[in-house]
């Protein structure tokens, strides 16, 4: 399925990207605020619970940064795995000066889902997944306005 | 004779089991100590195997084993080829590739099975299925038929070159030099997509290997118990009759219930004999949709050469066939879409090129219609888009092309499924035509209704759809017939079943020789432990090919009935009548003995037998057609459609059906209703979404929708009768037919319809949200 | 459903009526019902398709309602009555529904039956006189593959009549 | 398809029910009718550790009249029981329209009111028609009871604002003024399949015959029951003309709805269902507020 949104936050550019290319902050955005391991230079591991209402599921997953070009654009590729099957998610974020301490991202991307969640879930997936990039998108503008704020 | 069963609308002898609970499902098979199965599956479509711990699993307390490829071990192989490529036409291309038990290194298909857990119940079976774990490499999945051919496609088998699984060109005439005299020539692309064959009950199979009598019975929910048979003893080494399949009541097949062999009935025996337990696996409904066969992916290009006043000069249809990850059933389907984009008309010169193609997605073979409806939507498309480009009614361009009934048999010169040259036996269609038009009332309703109801808002449109469907193939059927002891008929036939009505329409055929009751004829069709010659109900063949087979063994029956009964009542035989069960002298009803007596007589206590005899009022025989029977039918329909939310209501729905001589009525009609809704379903309900990764996004009846009681039209049956010249009944098959024109008669009631918006279709299924994307895309356009 | 010693979960006591008799066994909490009726009472004529609540195959009458067998747990029945197709009549005492049903051809492969007749029942008891649109109302919920649905209709008006007829007969 | 284990309560009253719950937390689901929570066990979907089954608890299902009109319905009220009941067909016709529209006929045997409403499906007819009637919800928890109204109820996909401990237990209905009409119209592929669109409107004409209060809300329009404000908003106080129910529902469905995409319908087409849909359903509610219909 394909994504595409954008969003405007309330801070300036190289502080965001600073948070976007950092996957501990990433997961802080992220449902259940997961725990991360690096694992490489760009690649980081983590567990997952994810709550749908009823439906939940805990997912194992990877999360890297990869095609930086600083301080404007960069892909997120975060992958998950669990009993009731996987998700991929591939996001290319562009970042652009939006006058003065604002900073609007515009993403475009594809999701994968594969297993049970695909299978007899399909009628959620759309809205579970837009409704999960706005909250991510959301806390992550909370910890853009506090750090820069902050400073 | 002196009373006809055959046509009688006779009750069912099955159904007071059925309706009581008791007739026994493979899912109701009970042994002591009987442990249960469940499969791990890949979640992904394309993936290579990089590693399977199943050790926490086999830890699981309640678990008795869990099975890989690895464990196999020599064991392992991928299942039979079910049918070879045509060894006649020229010009064929064929990779053979066919489905494993267990996957060991490439994953091909989504729901493919990775490991089998053996659990004390199925419960515990489904927990320790959670416990294994599965170390994929996923790989870029080929889904789209068109893709899949371009030389940069991923592919699905590594060692071909390509994602081409077969390759098969036929023709007749010249269709080059008939378009260079036409005076239309039309060209479409046409796009048919997947669905499902959802017998209400899923499959199942229960093994019990009998370590002291060495000795396998399998319970099986298959429309072929004795290809099963040969098949699992060839692979467990045993000899055939060390073997017994039965197929008991079966819930439902539609084809995907003859397919050979599935995984799983590679896997349960081979697991029972090794542990020597009873197992028992039954399918649940996730795993039905990504686990047993499909139907039905096609992309045609077609293109038709006519002349002006509507003749159809020639045909030529090249055509993508989707086969799924493998391909056991080698080409049956494209050979029917091709022999059945002819129709039933007089075409003399046709050019059909099909590419077979492997994807990643479930196995392809025949769901009900198998083919037909392919080419049937195929044809009448094009038909129909010409009527239009020249102005004349669609009903007028079908007359002129239909074959005249002095044409028969009309040879067409192509092979068809059965590898034989495609003849059509017998027919008389455009009177089926005319009763179609009269019952639907076709004539008032485009003069008088239609404009009437449009002047009043209403988007109400009409479609007529005439079909052939190939039936009745071979290569034979057998069945053994015996009047027992007690005056009662028990027959034998390895046909197999799957709801038709086979113990009733056989019975009556029987009765009809034997002069008995209906009910007091019993007949077992699935278990091999009885009679253990024969292929499997498919291809509308049932009733044809094991009912001729039945009725000879009942004729051989009826002579030694007669030759005894003559000899005891010391008059002649064509004196001598059946009736009641017994065999009186005509016209003296006094003088008389029962069948009951003539079967003990016939098997003696006592006493010689005259050499050169057989005991008992017993024939086995057999019956293989020279080629398949033909049938012809026409569906007509009238549908409302709100053109603001695309729902559509069929307000009537007349079938016309000539199966030549029908056995029973009530039962025909049925298998029409039935087929019918399938159509219904495949027209516009169902579809199988597969994502662009291979992943089946609707593997629920919550998302693949089934007809129910609320969408289904009342149907509005005709019979016409043309008897087949081929068989001593003069039957033609009729399981299919309801099915096969039904996508496209909804297409030209649906265009007819909305005629103000000037659509074309040219795919199916169709929905309501695919019908507002085609009219707001020429809205736009 | 055997389970040994070892694995042996938290069981729940439990006691219903089933066709009249009552039944006493000791289950796991997440047994289904359909499992129960099937595989420990033996009463296999309550058929499973789907498990999730659309298909109407497993429909068995709880305290005479009509409900998806294989979306309660068998716990849930404790202390209440459930009748299946089994408890509707026999092979040579058919109930007028059932007779109805092979009179009107209203059965293929017979998978779906047990369940429409166990929902058909109620519904002819709740409206004795069923006009064409609220039987396919009434049998929205049961899903049948082979017979088009035509010829059950035909059937629940035919059981209709004939239990209509019944019904006026003075009793003797 | 079979669930994974579980451990079972069936607590005979309200104060232990929300007890459990509070001892097992995240951890425990409530089973009502489990017309939804048991297939998505039966797929794994959901495992949850604890099952708390308020089948056991007397005086849960009810239905009776509420003041001035109005209707009080208990949480555990089976959904065929709403159907068939005098009260309730006379008192709120649009709960009684709406109750053939839900599932099918053995599932609203089994199937709750209150467990409709605490599921919080978008698509759910239930939970459209409690806030198009501006019905309010009694919550228990150990910590007491609080009434919430259903427009604030809904929070998000399967969200509410129900906390972990908390039980629903009643939902009040208030009687509507007189000159009101109500009407719910759906798009579905099958009859009974989840509607692909679904607009409920309510409506309330002032002694002139125009509108005096509106509320039109859609269901699988959105991530909750999706109400349309500036629509109402932009009919108050106008007649209700053809081409003023018109502006109001190409409102609706340009600017307040959020629909998503799925196999069965793009957001486009359910955008356009939206419209179409409002549209009818204002158009009949009027008809029915004027008394003509």
């Amino acid at each position: 399925m394909k994504i595409e949104g954008q969003y405007t936050f309330d801070g300036p550019r190289p502080i965001l990207w600073e948070l976007v290319r950092d996957p501990q902050v990433l997961a802080t955005c992220l449902p259940g605020s997961p725990s991360v391991r690096k694992t490489g230079e760009h690649e980081y591991e983590g567990e997952i619970a994810i709550r749908v209402g009823p439906i939940s599921g805990a997912f194992a997953g990877q999360l890297s940064v990869t095609n930086e070009v600083p301080p404007a654009s960069c892909t997120l590729t975060v992958e998950g795995k669990g009993k009731v099957g996987f998700v991929k998610g591939v996001g290319n974020i562009d970042m652009t000066d939006q006058g003065p301490g604002k900073t609007l991202m515009k993403y475009t991307g594809e999701v994968q889902i594969g297993g049970k969640v695909a299978s007899v879930g399909q009628r959620l997936f759309d809205s579970v997944s837009r409704g999960m990039i706005d909250q991510a998108l959301g806390k992550l503008n909370e910890t853009l306005q506090a750090r820069s704020g902050g400073r | 004779m002196t009373k006809t069963l055959i046509g009688q609308r006779v009750l069912r002898n099955e159904d007071a089991r059925l309706l009581t609970g008791l007739a026994q499902f493979v899912d109701d098979v009970e042994i002591p100590g009987l442990l249960h199965a469940a499969f791990l599956r890949s979640d992904h479509a394309h993936a290579r195997l990089v590693g399977l711990d199943v050790s926490a699993a086999r830890q699981r307390p309640g678990v008795i084993a869990v099975f890989t490829a690895e464990d196999m071990g020599a064991d392992w192989a991928p299942g039979p080829p079910l049918v070879s490529p045509p060894p006649t036409a020229k010009d064929v291309t064929f990779h053979s590739r066919r489905q494993v038990p267990l996957v060991k290194d490439k994953i091909r298909h989504a729901g493919e099975a990775l490991a089998v857990v053996i659990a004390e119940n199925r419960y515990i079976a489904e927990d320790a299925v959670e416990d294994i774990l599965v170390d994929l490499e996923p790989l870029e999945a080929v889904v789209d038929l068109e893709d899949a051919m371009r030389p940069d496609s991923p592919r699905v088998h590594d060692d071909l070159e390509s994602n081409l699984a077969a390759h098969l060109f036929q023709k007749k005439g010249d269709y080059d030099a008939a378009r260079q005299q036409a005076d239309l020539v039309l060209r479409r692309r046409i796009l048919i997509d997947r669905g499902a064959a959802a017998a209400m009950e899923n499959r199942g199979i229960v093994a019990d290997w009998d370590e002291k009598s060495q000795h396998l019975t399998i319970w099986d929910t298959t429309q072929a118990p004795i290809p099963i048979r040969n098949g699992t003893a060839a692979r467990l080494g045993l000899s055939e009759n060390q073997v017994r399949v039965i197929a008991p009541f079966i819930g439902g097949g539609f084809g995907p219930k003859m397919m050979m062999f599935y995984p799983e009935e590679l896997v349960i025996p081979w697991a029972a004999k090794k542990l020597k337990r009873p197992i028992k696996w039954i399918e649940d409904r996730r795993e039905n949709f990504y686990a047993t066969t499909q139907e039905r992916g096609q992309v045609h290009d077609v293109e038709i050469a006519l002349s002006k006043d509507g003749r159809i000069l020639g045909l030529k249809d090249i055509f993508l066939h989707d086969t799924g990850a493998y391909d056991p059933y080698g080409l049956t389907i494209p050979l029917n879409t091709q022999c059945h984009a002819l129709g039933g008309y007089d075409i003399q010169n046709f050019t059909t090129e099909v590419s077979v193609v492997f994807t990643n997605k479930t196995l392809v073979t025949p769901v009900r219609g198998a083919g037909r409806p392919q080419g049937i939507f195929v044809i009448e498309r094009m038909l129909d888009a010409a009527a239009r480009e020249l102005g004349l009614d669609p009903v007028e361009i079908r007359r002129r092309n239909l074959i005249p009934p002095t044409a028969f048999p009309y040879e067409h010169g192509i092979i068809d499924q059965a590898f034989a040259p495609l003849i059509l036996d017998s027919g008389n269609y455009w009177p089926v035509m005319e009763k179609a038009l009269e019952m639907i009332g076709y004539a008032t309703f485009v003069r008088d209704e239609q404009p009437r109801l449009r002047k009043a808002g209403k988007h109400v449109g009409i479609g007529i759809a005439p079909f052939v469907e190939s039936t009745g193939v071979g290569p034979y059927e057998g069945a053994r017939v015996t009047v027992e002891a007690s005056g009662k008929v028990f027959v034998a036939t390895g046909v197999g079943t799957q709801g038709q009505g086979h113990f009733t329409t056989f019975a009556q055929v029987v009765a009809e020789q034997l002069g008995v009751e209906v009910s007091d004829v019993r007949l077992v069709s699935g278990d091999t432990a009885e009679f253990h010659w024969g292929t499997g109900t498919f291809a509308s063949r049932g009733a044809v090919v094991a009912g001729n087979a039945i009725h000879a063994a009942a004729s051989i029956v009826r002579r030694k009935v007669l030759e005894l009964a003559s000899k005891h009542l010391e008059t002649p035989e064509d004196e001598l009548e059946l009736e009641g069960g017994r065999v009186r002298v005509a016209d003296i009803p006094n003088r008389s003995i029962s069948l009951a007596e003539l079967a003990n007589l016939a098997n003696p206590l006592r006493g010689a037998v005259e050499p050169g005899t057989e005991p008992g009022l017993e024939a086995t025989a057999y019956f293989g057609p020279r080629y398949g029977a033909t049938a012809f039918g026409v569906h007509a329909m009238i549908i409302e459609i709100d053109p603001e939310t695309m729902m559509i209501e069929i307000k009537r729905y007349v079938t016309v059906e000539d199966c030549g001589t029908v056995l029973n009525p009530l039962i025909l009609e049925g298998q029409i209703h039935g087929g019918v809704s399938l159509g219904i379903g495949n027209a516009y309900y169902e579809k199988l979404h597969y994502d662009e990764n291979g992943q089946l996004l609707n593997a629920s009846f919550a998302d693949y929708l089934i007809p129910s009681a609320t969408e289904m039209p009342r149907i509005e049956v005709g019979h016409m009768e043309t008897r087949s010249p081929l068989n001593e009944l003069g039957t033609k098959g009729v399981g299919e037919a309801g099915t096969i024109p039904v996508p496209a008669l909804f297409a030209q009631a649906i265009e007819n319809a909305l005629a103000d918006r000037q659509l074309e279709i040219l795919e199916s299924p169709l929905s309501p949200n695919r019908l507002y994307e085609l009219t707001s895309r020429k809205e736009a356009g | 459903m055997a389970i040994t010693e070892s694995t042996m979960p938290k069981l729940f006591d439990l006691a219903l009526t089933v066709n009249g008799t009552l039944r006493e066994q000791a289950v796991e909490p997440r047994l289904l019902l359909s499992d129960f009726l099937r595989h420990d009472l033996g009463l296999t004529g309550t058929h499973v398709a789907c498990e999730h609540g659309v298909c109407g195959a497993c429909t068995v009458l709880l305290d005479g309602e009509p409900v998806r067998s294989c979306l309660i747990f068998a716990v849930q029945a404790h202390g209440h009555s459930v009748t299946t197709v089994e408890g509707l009549g026999a092979v040579d005492r058919l109930h007028p529904v059932q007779e109805a049903f092979r009179q009107a051809h209203g059965v293929q492969c017979g998978f779906c039956t047990p369940g429409i007749l166990t929902s058909v029942v109620p519904f002819l008891a709740d409206h004795p006189d069923p006009s064409e649109e609220e039987i396919r109302e009434a049998l929205s919920g049961n899903l049948c593959r082979c017979t088009g649905y035509q010829h059950i209709v035909d059937a629940v008006k035919l059981a209709a009549q004939a239990m209509k007829a019944a019904n006026e007969q003075p009793a003797r | 398809m079979k669930p994974a284990p579980f451990e079972y309560f069936a607590p005979p009253s309200v104060e232990q029910a929300v007890a459990l719950l509070a001892e097992h937390g995240y951890e425990a689901k409530v089973l009502a009718g489990g017309q939804s929570l048991v297939p998505m066990m039966n797929f794994r979907l959901v495992q949850p550790s604890v099952l708390v089954d308020l089948n056991s608890i007397p005086d849960l299902g009810f239905i009776q009249p509420g003041k001035d009109g109005g209707l009080r319905l208990g949480a555990l009220t089976r959904h065929h029981q709403v159907e068939v009941d005098p009260i309730v067909a006379e008192r709120m016709p649009l709960l009684h329209d709406a109750m053939p529209k839900i599932g099918y006929p053995q599932i609203r045997r089994r199937g709750t009111l209150g467990g409709s409403l605490a599921h919080a499906d978008p698509s759910a007819e239930l939970v459209t028609v409690s806030v198009a009637l501006d019905g309010r919800f009694r919550l228990r928890s150990p910590r007491g009871e609080r009434w919430v109204p259903a427009k604030d109820f809904f929070v998000g996909l399967f969200t509410t604002v129900l906390d972990p401990d908390e039980l629903l237990v009643e939902v009040e209905l208030p009687a509507l003024p007189a000159r009101s009409g109500c009407a719910l119209m759906e798009v579905a592929r099958r009859s009974h399949d989840f509607a692909l669109v679904g607009a409920a409107a309510v409506v309330t004409l002032d002694e002139r015959g125009a509108c005096q209060q509106v509320r039109l809300v859609f269901l699988s329009a959105g991530d909750r029951p999706m109400q349309a404000p500036r629509a109402a908003e932009a009919l108050r106080g106008q007649a209700p003309t053809p081409d003023a129910l018109r502006a109001a529902a190409e409102i609706a469905a340009s600017d307040e709805i959020d629909p998503s995409s799925d196999i069965h319908a793009t957001a486009d087409f359910r955008r356009h269902l939206a419209k179409v849909l409002a549209l009818r359903a204002l158009e009949q509610a009027c008809r029915r507020a004027a008394g003509k219909d």
